[in-house]
């Protein structure tokens, strides 16, 4: 029902839909998430993570998604270690009779995650020089906008 | 007592973990940041004023005023920038 | 960037996650959306559109999604004819450079397609008998919410 | 010219297609939706007469004052329930 996992390998996301969809008895509605690692000026990433407390933070947010929508499941999958552009960085999937809770379960750990799940990144640029990445002040808007009950209100 | 440090902290300082003798322990997680200037450069003693960096007391991210016990599972690291 | 696609052949949302995912080089961000047939007293669902101004309708639903966001590519595979519980009746795909952007973009085709696009189904129940679905004004509901302009300034 | 017929409409009339005499053709689809309620029985007449039921003209959901031209694409239908 709310699964998390860290993991070193890479995301096979084709075949996590497939374990996901299938889990149920035709739930209605799955909605899924993947972020990518984007090519360009960016020749690598690296994600750095605290075990334990990752999943815990990550394993909270999906018990709060659960509590604000009717979801029947929510999977969060993460990668650390080396990425290369191209290869998926995190998958959140979720499950719902109602697509509307599943599209907002799915975002909302999404927006979470991004700021609240003890991971972090840096890059390699072309030159082979490692930068950590700065938290960005719009990924705080994001999450902030679920508490502000605009969303809901006009859901 | 162990402290762990994340992401370019943990590069400042060259470690990812700080043991501290139980009987100096400080009472806060202010108090703490302030003892932990010293363990690194300036740089580093920058990083543990910044209000920005976080500090997590048994994983969870803790007030500046919390307590921290004998025990506790005590992590400073910066911004969270995962997904 | 722009597919639209009707079929009565069952639908792998496993494959098409990977062929969409892949179609980009690293684009950053991917959010998909199934809609399965459920099972219980239904026993079957039947599928029936107007070809043609089905495939018009949700192309114009996808160009009005790239116009408000910064989509890279959607995608939309819509079943027609039998289908039984558990198996895919539509499958929705937006990427986007943000993943709000692709989030929007993959809910607001779908919201419109429930009630835009010229697909009526019909259930089978337990006993055989065969009953056209309703329209739900809940439907009407979500896809007017995108005209209300209060989820862009939140978002 | 000919009338497409869909979902319960289709079913009611027994046909998904009526065949329209051009020089017969009304002008508006309102003037169409009457002239349709003796193509079928009671219920499908009442049909015509629902507002719910939607007129395709060439493929677009069509206002009841357009006019509609020879060769025109023609459809009735139920409010839509895909996805």
């Amino acid at each position: 029902m709310f699964n998390v996992r860290i993991t070193t390998e890479a995301i096979d996301v084709s075949s996590l839909l497939r374990d996901f969809s299938d889990q149920d008895d035709g739930v209605g509605a799955v909605v899924t998430f993947s972020g990518q690692a984007r090519g360009g000026s960016v020749t690598a990433l690296e994600l750095e993570h605290y075990p334990g407390m990752t999943e815990e933070r990550i394993g909270a947010m999906m018990r709060s998604a659960a509590s604000r929508w009717p979801v029947r499941a929510i999977e969060v999958v993460h990668r650390v270690g080396l990425i290369l552009p191209r290869e998926t960085i995190v998958w959140v999937a979720a499950s719902s009779a109602h697509r509307a809770a599943a599209f907002s379960a799915c975002e909302f750990v999404m927006d979470y995650l991004k700021v609240g799940a003890p991971l972090w990144k840096r890059e390699r640029d072309t030159e082979g020089n490692w930068h950590w990445v700065q938290a960005r002040a719009s990924d705080n808007d994001r999450r902030d906008r679920w508490s502000a009950g605009v969303r809901e209100e006009t859901s | 007592m162990k402290i762990r440090f994340f992401a370019n902290l943990r590069e400042l300082l060259g470690t990812e973990e700080l043991d501290f003798a139980d009987n100096n322990f400080p009472s806060t997680v202010a108090e703490l940041r302030v003892l932990l200037r010293d363990a690194g450069d300036e740089e580093f003693a920058a990083a543990m004023a910044d209000p920005n960096v976080l500090c997590a007391v048994n994983q969870r991210v803790a007030d500046e005023t919390l307590h921290i016990e004998a025990g506790d599972e005590v992590a400073f690291f910066p911004p969270m920038t995962g997904g």
